[in-house]
């Protein structure tokens, strides 16, 4: 054993404060403040140079931004993303399900849809929904080989273009959701497997209440960015003469030249949507990060308390 | 060549809405359809957008017009049939037909062999290419020969593209000149808009389409238009459209509704007098 | 009904080319306390494990409450039970297991309240009401609010412990339940298991403390590289043990 | 105590059997496995259907598949999503630990760039950084408000079309990477932090060495569907008048009107691209996932077992 | 250098509103093993945490040999650290979780040498054979090419001391470093440490094991409730406590 009455020089230089804090100052970063005060320097720059430039003719930019036409193709555009997403999420989920299961059948049809339809582009799907009659004039359901069936109706009436949009849509969609969500499943712990089933969970229940709550935390930020993408690229769907936001503001400027303008137009809808899409999802992402204690939720709450 | 006057035809074209002049029926046509559309009196045309004056939407509706909806209506009227215009997108016209969700389209269409292998063609009028350059045309092309070694924006697929440059280039090399150094754009507009930013020399483009440009664009102006061919109506192979299109047709281009049409959008000299079947340019 | 809860025989598992139990043999009797001690890697966890048929087992059989564990036996043959039959035979037993497991992005209350609501169909007030006896028992009536990941070690045991306990199940699983508890919690921990040993349940408790054994189990389970080497109540393997692989192990402890 | 030597019904039942394992039978999945096979089915009729329908026109397809035009698409798409991933990456993942970063001042700038890159469209992106020109005839490097500047030259000069291709795509896809990481780094474990920090690792090692390759396993899956978005979408590069793939097949069938045979001869050579690809993917992912008992691993191993 | 390796003055920590120390003051002496005893929850783990830094402290200072910790003094006033000097300055010091914490994605020789390459700078081929000597010495010899999850709790508690042994620091603090050991192995770890602390290793440990305090402290502190109730030689302390919470705590010990 040590001696307990040796005065250490740490005691002895703060013998005068012990026992009460001394003041703290905050670390400083001048070069990354530095640098980060010229980067604002240079984005202000850049914005007052849009603002003032008259190449962007503001004054069209305004004319248009709530024209009837880019209303309603940004409408379309809404519309085609919130359902095309909602199925591509649901069917994306299945798949991620049957990739991972055990049954080798179900796993193989998974890894055979995922790698069809990552593996085509859109615009062949798109077309090939579309033009699904030249194939099969008719739907039917019925038995293969010649079994009874029933003839649904012509595949050009049954088929809109709204609908082939859609169908081309989510089932492109459900190929990378499906990516995503086998992500955030391997994502998450072996032990949380073993908790539940522990506790008689299993099947769906234990996916639904267990897994995918947990998978979420991972899930979101690309989901973010594949809903973001799906805005904008319902403009394909133009390829079936459908006008959303972006075709809408292409019509326009073949017709008068104002390019650039419309452009801008577009653009501002589309940045609109963003901003309240990733509103929505960085709540969602609070929501789901409840609980663990990552550096993302490390972050806020360090901030929260500075805050106080 | 013609300058088309497209700022005036199509504010015309907006009072009038799509309407067409009328036109006889023809009975002989009519006799050679095939029994399907007989019994649906309904003629579906594909046409594809965003090329004013030949088809563009009346504006702010989603009612397409243009010289080759109108004609499309015309072939429909002295055929008795009820025509219903469907717009899309070019690369899902062909498969369209293909699928049975149009009879035919109308579309400035330029007969080829090659493409005859797809489709059946039938004449409905002529246009010519022009050449547009920036204002005051700073690298004096006066017609096709000067092109030579110039930077030359396209709009993909074209006839110009495909057929001409590749002549012209064999003429430029022949003389002893460097080869056209071509870019192909979607659509024309884009073209212009790199003529305007001053990446391209020179635009090479169907005629109408360049005259209607430079009504609205004063940077830009034409340097020269000639080199009239035919553009056709096409339908399926094997639909049996494609006599009573020709039957039709013989008779339209001889009307005078069919000058009236073109005549609104400034094409007086794009009238034909033979509409030819299958005839490859 | 038989008076033997847990019966395995000839339980072996291996993992790839490893064999970790060489045919383990074992009865617990319904109502008792078991404890599993042993050298750490011996297969003590697996072998827990196995019970609640969360491995596979290569070859044996166990049998929990009278019925074989994983399996279904038509014609002398074996046949593998689906998932949704394992789980409902799971629901007689509750594991508290070494790292806790709790789920994370659940509150304290939601992770005891969970199971019962959705696997047992029981009323969200009425079991609410129950599972803040249970917190208040293992001390932590106040933290029903919290996440996991802001308790302490201890803190998070007693909330795994709670869990099980909640399902009111026939057998309890233990894998070392005390471990991250103080001197003060491991009496707590040990009046509630006496407690639930008296009310009739059956417990199989894998444990290094062997104070705790001896106090707690009537029977105590040796286990040394994948087999049992002894067993019998505490007072023959705990002070007189007959193995010298046994003797050697207990002459260590402090 | 209970007494010892009462003999359990289980052990009655089994006395013959004791000591060796009965013969154990599988679980049968009758339900399952038919749908799988009439699953199986119907993708065989499809394809056979496929192959022989004449309206694919399979030997136009034979004639076009290894066209030049198409193979230097085929190249250009391939070289543009090379480029513009790499890049895309590396700057994703700056952006990434900018924004998760302490300093609020860097993070915003983060914040704004990926609001500002995954909020407007792509082809406006790749309009502006071609027509820059129009806007900025003459690219200089200098000091603002009139102060002294080194003229780099025309604009058009130094922004080649390919260039343009490049900037655009890399900045785009920048800002969707930036969020794919962060929300790898975000599901890495707290622990890790402690650990290595207490073993005296910080900033660029601890994440290079500890963090992003646990990240990795996350990261992978939506990083692939990035790539293999990227492939396809390189074809709205054809606003610039530079040919990938896609366009290739678009201008072929815009002379030959042979649309679904060439968009055929492109879908083939995309599903060769996805195949490749996807066999990296899964290979990376093994390797990132190597230590992690997750479900996607576990099943591999159970594969490899029963294999035995 | 002063003969006190760890020194903390008036160090209070809070987690929102939630105060967990509220003014711990300690002196640890160089060579000396000090043992942090206590209930759950009472903040032994966050303690640990702030001597390295991990947590920033609320008020107070430490200073650990000779340094004040995570900040630099400049006429009086306290500068915060830089993120690469507060990496230099834990180089001092070694620290076992008692979640162990070990690198999943590393093999477990990987995760001892990773730090002494990448942080110290040392050759790959010398610090893989003192890895090999340090397995050795924790019984893990073959098991270097394993995956942390492959290995029992017990293994992977061992092989965290390692990693943290592996450094060469010059005070360890370890969180309950034999919560998931057999008594065998516990009795291993103690012989380390022993030699440790011949070796002049200065070492902090918290632990429910009261017999491992006895054995292996030079001074035992008990906590609780964020403060520090009674400190002095496991001889005062343990056997004869004078404060009543402290009676109270080792009145429930087996
Ligand atoms: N997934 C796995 N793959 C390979 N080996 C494994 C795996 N899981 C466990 N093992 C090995 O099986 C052996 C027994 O592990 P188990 O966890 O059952 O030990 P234990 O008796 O509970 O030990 P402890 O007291 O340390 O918890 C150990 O040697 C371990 O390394
Ligand atoms: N991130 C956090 N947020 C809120 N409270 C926390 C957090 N981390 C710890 N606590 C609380 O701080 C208190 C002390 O925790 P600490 O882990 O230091 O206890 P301990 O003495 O190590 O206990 P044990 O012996 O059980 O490990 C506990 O009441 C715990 O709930
Ligand atoms: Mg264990
Ligand atoms: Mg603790």
């Amino acid at each position: 054993m040590q001696p307990q009455n040796a005065l250490s020089p740490a005691q002895q230089a703060t013998a005068a404060t012990a026992g009460e804090s001394a003041p703290v100052i905050p670390l400083k970063h001048p070069v990354r403040n530095t640098i980060a005060v010229f980067l604002v320097i240079v984005a202000a720059l850049a914005a007052m140079d849009v603002a003032l430039n008259e190449r962007y003719h503001w004054d069209v930019v305004a004319d248009y931004l709530f024209a009837p036409r880019i209303l309603t193709g940004a409408l379309l555009t809404l519309v085609l993303t919130v359902v095309s997403m909602s199925i591509g999420i649901s069917l994306g989920a299945a798949l991620a399900i049957m990739r991972l299961s055990d049954n080798p059948i179900l796993s193989l049809i998974a890894r055979g849809y995922i790698w069809f339809f990552r593996g085509t582009p859109l615009l062949v799907q798109l077309i090939f929904w579309y033009n699904i009659a030249a194939l099969y004039p008719v739907i039917a359901l019925g038995l293969p080989f010649g079994g009874p069936s029933i003839v649904l109706g012509s595949a050009n009436v049954l088929i809109t273009p709204l609908g082939a949009a859609l169908l081309g849509l989510s089932l492109n969609e459900a190929a990378y959701m499906a990516e995503i969500i086998r992500g955030g499943i391997g994502s998450v712990d072996r032990g949380q497997y073993d908790a539940s089933k522990a506790l008689g969970m299993s099947g769906s229940k234990l996916m639904r209440r267990i897994i995918l709550p947990q998978a979420m935390r991972v899930v979101l930020p690309p989901t973010g960015n594949q809903v973001i993408s799906m805005l904008k690229g319902t403009s394909l769907v133009s390829v079936l003469a459908i006008s959303d936001l972006l075709y809408s503001a292409q019509i326009i400027y073949s017709e008068n030249y104002q390019t650039i303008p419309l452009l801008i137009v577009a653009s501002l809808w589309y940045l609109l949507m963003t901003t309240i899409l990733s509103f929505f999802q960085e709540k969602l992402e609070r929501h789901y990060g409840r609980g663990f204690d990552s550096v993302i939720k490390r972050k806020r709450s360090r901030k929260a308390r500075r805050a106080k | 060549g013609s300058t088309p006057t497209a700022t005036t035809s199509s504010a015309a074209a907006g009072a009038d809405g799509t309407a067409v002049p009328e036109i006889a029926l023809n009975e002989a046509a009519v006799k050679l359809l095939p029994e399907s559309i007989k019994a649906s009196k309904v003629l579906r045309v594909g046409i594809p957008t965003n090329e004013q004056p030949t088809q563009y939407f009346l504006e702010g509706t989603q009612e397409l017009t243009g010289v080759n909806p109108d004609i499309a209506r015309l072939i429909g009227a002295a055929l008795g049939l009820k025509v219903e215009i469907q717009v899309a997108n070019f690369d899902s016209i062909i498969p369209g037909m293909a699928a049975g969700r149009y009879d035919m389209t109308v579309s400035s269409m330029t007969p080829t062999t090659e493409r005859m292998k797809v489709l059946d063609f039938v004449d409905y009028m002529q246009m010519g290419t022009a050449i547009a350059v920036a204002k005051g045309n700073p690298t004096g092309i006066a017609k096709y020969q000067d092109l030579c070694g110039k930077k030359v924006g396209l709009l993909t697929g074209s006839y110009q593209l495909t057929v001409n440059i590749p002549d012209y280039n064999q003429e430029c090399v022949d003389a002893g000149k460097p080869e056209i150094i071509s870019n192909q754009y979607q659509d024309t507009r884009q073209a212009i808009s790199a003529l305007t930013s001053g990446r391209q020399d020179a635009v090479l483009a169907d005629s109408p389409i360049l005259g209607f440009a430079v009504t609205q664009n004063d940077s830009i102006e034409i340097a020269s238009e000639y080199d009239l061919t035919a553009v056709a109506a096409g339908v399926p192979i094997d639909s049996g459209l494609k006599d009573p299109v020709a039957a039709s047709l013989a008779v339209v281009i001889k009307s005078d509704a069919y000058k009236q049409v073109l005549a609104k959008y400034g094409l007086d000299t794009s009238a034909i007098t033979d509409a030819r079947v299958n005839f490859a340019q | 009904m038989s008076n033997v809860m847990v019966e395995a025989q000839g339980v072996r598992k291996s993992y790839g080319h490893l064999e970790i139990l060489k045919g383990i043999d074992l009865q617990v009797q319904r109502g008792s306390v078991t404890c599993l001690i042993g050298p750490s890697g011996s297969g003590k966890t697996t072998f827990l494990r196995c019970i609640n048929h969360l491995e596979k087992i290569n070859a044996g059989r166990i049998y929990v409450d009278d019925s074989l564990v994983g399996y279904t036996e038509r014609n002398g043959r074996l046949h593998e039970m689906k998932d949704k039959q394992t789980a409902i035979s799971r629901r007689a037993s509750g594991m508290v297991f070494q790292r806790f497991n709790l789920f994370p992005h659940m509150t304290i209350m939601e992770n005891i309240i969970e199971a019962p609501i959705q696997v047992q169909g029981r009323n969200r007030r009425e079991i609410t009401a129950e599972a803040q006896v249970l917190l208040d028992r293992v001390g932590l009536g106040d933290r029903g609010r919290s996440y996991p990941q802001e308790l302490s070690g201890g803190q998070q045991q007693r909330v795994a412990i709670a869990r099980a306990l909640a399902m009111k199940p026939k057998l309890m699983l233990f894998d070392e339940p005390t471990s991250a508890l103080d001197p003060e919690l491991v009496g707590e921990v040990l009046d509630v298991m006496k407690d639930l040993a008296e009310e009739g349940m059956t417990m199989v408790v894998v444990t290094h403390e062997l104070g705790f054994a001896r106090q707690v189990a009537d029977h105590v389970v040796f286990m040394d590289g994948g087999v049992v080497v002894e067993s019998g109540p505490p007072s023959e393997v705990l002070d007189n043990p007959q193995n010298e692989r046994t003797q050697a192990f207990l002459s260590k402890v402090l």
